[in-house]
């Protein structure tokens, strides 16, 4: 029935972390998918029960190099929910711009894959190029490019200077027209439509059904974004617009991400210049009720959840990761059956999937009758 | 959102925080419950988490209406260490009832692909996150 | 000896057309891009790496169609007016055997690995092949024609029919595989298609085999469309063929193999008819 | 077969020096993520970006093993991935230089006591160069790669 089985990864050059898709294919078409991860399994969640709640922020911050400051945040917000502690208000914000700055990032790392994926060099190029500005800008903040672990419980562990915060605000501005550009180019490119256009269609019952979070919800006319709803960090004084799209193909998607970017850039600026000076960390004494907690941010893929429980100890007894790619990945065989394998590594790009998030666990899925093979995952070819 | 007035007696109430309410539901006919919530309206499903408490295994799952959050805790007796599924009322609970299984060896009934799935294949021995 | 000068100066130009690709291309996106020559560098580090022989593959057919499609392309420009070392009435039927040729050369050798990624790959060049070629022949039976030799094309026949050099350009481009039209090499989908289980020698002879594929059809397109007078104002002409086609390469995306398909056949054979039937009315 | 092809015996010192020289001018690289978190593996990407563009170096990021001379490692191995790896690292063909990413290869860095951690990558598989960093930055990454090439130089001239 099938006339070909290709293998998509562990290591494949559409992927820069490791997945197992198996692909069966007729001519170009794909009749199924068999979709295996886990190589990235580390077993974070049992770490995280070993170290204090201090060191364990850091080991949080390593669950996704990408949306590091995300889980970092996550995870601290829920701690300081156990411990039923605010923090001071220059503390949020900056929390607040590193988070969006974060999401600038990813979305422009995102954007050059997709157009890598696509055989689009120099979209690629030019994104990555525009990218260095928020990793500059990050790097100034944070000192680090990547990951950065500026978060504490009670507040943030490095300041901000004001000559640190006008650089920042220049290297958005110029940020800002290269991301129009962007914008522009991706708009009106004819490839790239009939590359995206129709392709990977996700309905608004298929989101509602499978619970699908962040750009790829909001791609399909849902308006689900955390920062509205949830309104943690200054998100509700800054004043925050969602961006939805009504499509739900991948050329949705990624409009939803462009314009978010651009959302995004007037949310850094407006954080950064209503940071007031004042303390950038509470006192925090660490007496932890036996208690347990849960809470929401929207990562740069979508609604990231942590529950931390506690038993009284300086240790959490459980910490729960839902991760957004882990939500969104039940969708991949609604977008690739029925299109051809040059789809593949669009559509599965379009997720924007990041897998160091989702390998905290291992998933075998496979679609209309959900039949889970797991056998030769390990012979190449 | 507040907790609407029809979901105040689906459980043993425990616990409410801003925007959230936590609730223990009897492990018998938790089912039932969720059914009733989710004909009310509240259908999506983020999360579900265990912890091994030692005596017995606590399941929560939570549920989400734009804000509110809905935490419904089931304990399950480690002697009888089994919950039925929910793939049939959400199928977006496929993935994390696997994990559940998986990371605290609890066995979901009538899960429609149940069976040895994460770590490498060579894993051997109790299930990472039970204790004891 | 004219025959062993030629063969290594078309080997030595067909590395530095692809270095100039490389390197113009990296300038227009920004990067300062590897030196010219490059290639040649690369060509002489897996000549010196190890050669694996996959198990359950035709192995010496792989190296031997690695040599042959070498030849095979070479032999073209034997025939280029300016070399004339191959000079007949009708060579415009070898040439496009030769063209055809080099091409069947990488299909087989797709087919010679036990893996779905070349096999893929080959399917899909299959698929291009019928694509392209149509419209190659088309043009190059019309020329046959006309001219009987390619030694007796006249100069500057771009000012009578400029159409036919549009669509030669994107001939070109799916001949030798460049963006938009890398439908068989794409790296993203089939890992590096044809040539994934190559290494060492025959990865090495099948990168010159493309290079020198490149250096071919821009020079096809030159002598056809230009034919310059003399040898300085040949490169400089086709360098400029050269510069269209990095462009094309770096501003478009690449087409799903549907797409390339209706995109040569639709939109371009239209675009040959007119141009014929002008001459033949 | 470089030496039948070039038409040469052995111990050509000219033709040998021209061989170091091409090595040393075109690693070509095959990236692996063996378990991290995705920050080595973005720092890579961005090494090919052009800020900081590791192509002038002849680097050219490929997509099958057997072209391949420089393997880059990220990550902490785990459990399901080594088998994975050791496969991958038969296939790249001789010479061939390891280079370990991030300190989570180097030494299994936070992630040390994980269940599912097979280990640091110098126990699985020789490592020539290591770069650490969480993660390194792109500058450091070309520097362990143009490092790497002189080891591999040395390897293909024994």
């Amino acid at each position: 029935m099938h006339d070909l089985m290709i293998p998509f990864g562990p290591a494949h050059p559409a992927l820069p972390e490791p997945v197992y898709l198996k692909l069966f294919l007729e001519g170009e078409e794909i009749q199924d998918v068999d979709f295996s991860v886990g190589y990235n399994h580390k077993g974070i969640e049992k770490s995280l029960e070993e170290m204090d709640y201090i060191k364990s922020i850091f080991m949080a911050g390593r669950v996704c190099g990408i949306c590091s400051s995300a889980h970092s945040t996550c995870y601290t917000q829920t701690v300081e929910k156990l411990l039923n502690i605010e923090i001071p208000n220059r503390a949020r914000l900056i929390r607040t711009s590193i988070f969006e700055l974060e999401r600038l990032h990813s979305h422009l790392l995102w954007l050059g894959m997709f157009g890598h994926e696509m055989g689009f060099d120099t979209l690629f190029m030019l994104s990555f190029r525009e990218r260095e500005y928020v990793l500059d800008s990050l790097e100034l903040i944070t000192g680090k490019r990547v990951v950065h672990d500026i978060n504490t419980i009670g507040g943030v562990r490095r300041d901000v200077s004001q000559e640190t915060m006008s650089k920042v605000l220049k290297n958005l501005d110029i940020l800002k027209d290269k991301v129009e550009h962007l914008q522009n180019l991706v708009e009106k490119d004819p490839i790239i439509k009939k590359r995206t256009v129709g392709i990977g269609k996700l309905d608004k019952k298929d989101v509602e059904r499978l619970c699908l979070v962040g750009p790829v919800a909001r791609a399909s006319g849902i308006p689900y974004d955390i920062r509205k709803t949830d309104r943690y960090l200054a998100y509700d004084d800054l004043g925050f617009k969602i961006v939805v799209e009504n499509d739900g193909d991948n050329f949705a998607r990624t409009l939803v991400r462009i314009k978010e970017m651009l959302e995004s850039i007037r949310l850094v600026k407006l954080a950064i210049k209503s940071i007031k000076p004042g303390i950038i960390k509470n006192k925090v004494v660490m007496n932890f009720p036996v208690d347990e907690a849960i809470s929401r941010v929207e990562a740069p893929r979508g609604e990231l959840i942590y529950y931390v429980k506690s038993n009284g100890s300086n240790k959490p007894a459980r910490v729960k990761i839902r991760t957004p790619t882990y939500a969104n990945i039940l969708c991949l065989n609604k977008i690739l059956v029925g299109h051809t394998l040059a789809d593949v590594p669009v559509s599965l790009e379009s997720l924007d999937p990041c897998l160091c998030c989702t390998d905290r666990l291992t998933v075998v899925r496979n679609g209309k009758e959900e039949i889970i093979k797991l056998e030769d995952l390990h012979g190449h070819h | 959102m507040k907790l609407p007035k029809e979901l105040k007696n689906i459980g043993k109430f425990y616990k409410q925080g801003k925007n959230e309410a936590w609730f223990i539901l009897p492990y018998e006919n938790f089912k039932d419950v969720i059914k009733n919530i989710i004909d009310f309206g509240i259908n999506r499903i983020s999360s579900i988490s265990g912890y091994d408490n030692g005596k017995e295994i606590e399941v929560i799952y939570h549920f989400v209406k734009d804000n509110f959050l809905l935490n419904l805790k089931v304990l399950v007796p480690k002697s009888l260490n089994k919950i039925d599924t929910l793939t049939d009322l959400l199928p977006a609970t496929f993935l994390l009832e696997k994990e559940l299984s998986e990371m605290l060896g609890i066995k979901i009934i009538g899960h429609p692909k149940p069976g040895k799935l994460f770590l490498s294949e060579d894993w051997y021995g109790k299930p990472p996150l039970r204790k004891g | 000896m004219v025959i062993i000068e030629v063969f290594f100066i078309s080997i030595f130009l067909s590395f530095i057309y692809e270095g100039i690709i490389r390197k113009v291309a990296a300038r227009m996106q920004n990067r300062i891009g590897p030196p010219i020559w490059q290639p040649i560098l690369d060509f002489i580090k897996l000549l010196s790496k190890e050669r694996f022989e996959v198990q359950n593959s035709n192995f010496s057919l792989v190296s031997f169609l690695s040599i042959i499609s070498v030849i095979g392309l070479i032999t073209i420009v034997f025939m280029f007016p300016f070399v004339g070392i191959l000079n007949f009435n009708w060579d415009f039927i070898l040439l496009i055997y030769l063209l055809v040729f080099s091409t069947a050369c990488f299909i087989l050798v797709g087919f010679s690995f036990p893996s779905p990624y070349p096999l893929i790959g080959s399917t899909r060049e299959i698929i291009l092949l019928l694509a392209y070629d149509f419209p190659l022949m088309i043009i190059i039976l019309f020329f046959g024609i006309n001219y009987q030799s390619i030694q007796f094309i006249p100069n500057n026949l771009i000012l009578s029919f400029p159409l036919l050099f549009v669509s030669f350009l994107f001939i070109t481009q799916a001949k030798v595989g460049l963006p938009p039209f890398n439908i068989s090499e794409a790296d993203q989908e089939i890992a590096a298609s044809f040539l994934t289980e190559c290494s060492g020698f025959e990865l090495a002879m099948f990168n010159l085999a493309k290079s020198l594929k490149i250096f071919v059809m821009v020079s096809l397109t030159t002598i056809f469309f230009f034919n310059p007078p003399n040898i300085p104002m040949f490169f400089l002409t086709s360098l400029f063929v050269l510069f269209i086609g990095i462009l094309l390469r770096v501003i478009l995306a690449r087409f799903r193999i549907d797409q390339g398909f209706k995109f040569l056949w639709i939109f371009l054979l239209p675009l040959i008819f007119i141009d014929i039937i002008k001459v033949i009315i | 077969m470089f030496h039948v092809v070039i038409g040469c015996a052995g111990d050509n010192l000219i033709i040998d020096k021209i061989k170091k020289y091409c090595q040393k001018k075109s690693p070509w690289l095959f990236h692996y993520c063996a378990g991290g978190c995705n920050g080595c593996d973005i720092e890579i990407l961005a090494a090919m970006s052009p800020k900081y563009d590791f192509e002038r170096f002849g680097c050219l990021l490929k997509s099958s093993p057997r072209h391949a001379d420089i393997f880059l490692v990220t990550g902490t191995v785990t459990k399901k991935t080594k088998k994975r790896l050791l496969n991958l690292y038969d296939q790249i063909p001789e010479p061939k230089v390891v280079i370990a990413i991030g300190s989570c290869g180097i030494s299994t860095g936070i992630f040390q006591k994980a269940y599912s951690v097979a280990g640091p990558l110098d126990k699985i598989l020789p490592v020539d160069v290591y770069v650490p960093g969480c993660p390194p930055k792109p500058e450091a990454m070309i520097d362990g790669i143009i490092k790497g090439v002189e080891i591999l130089t040395k390897k293909g001239n024994k």
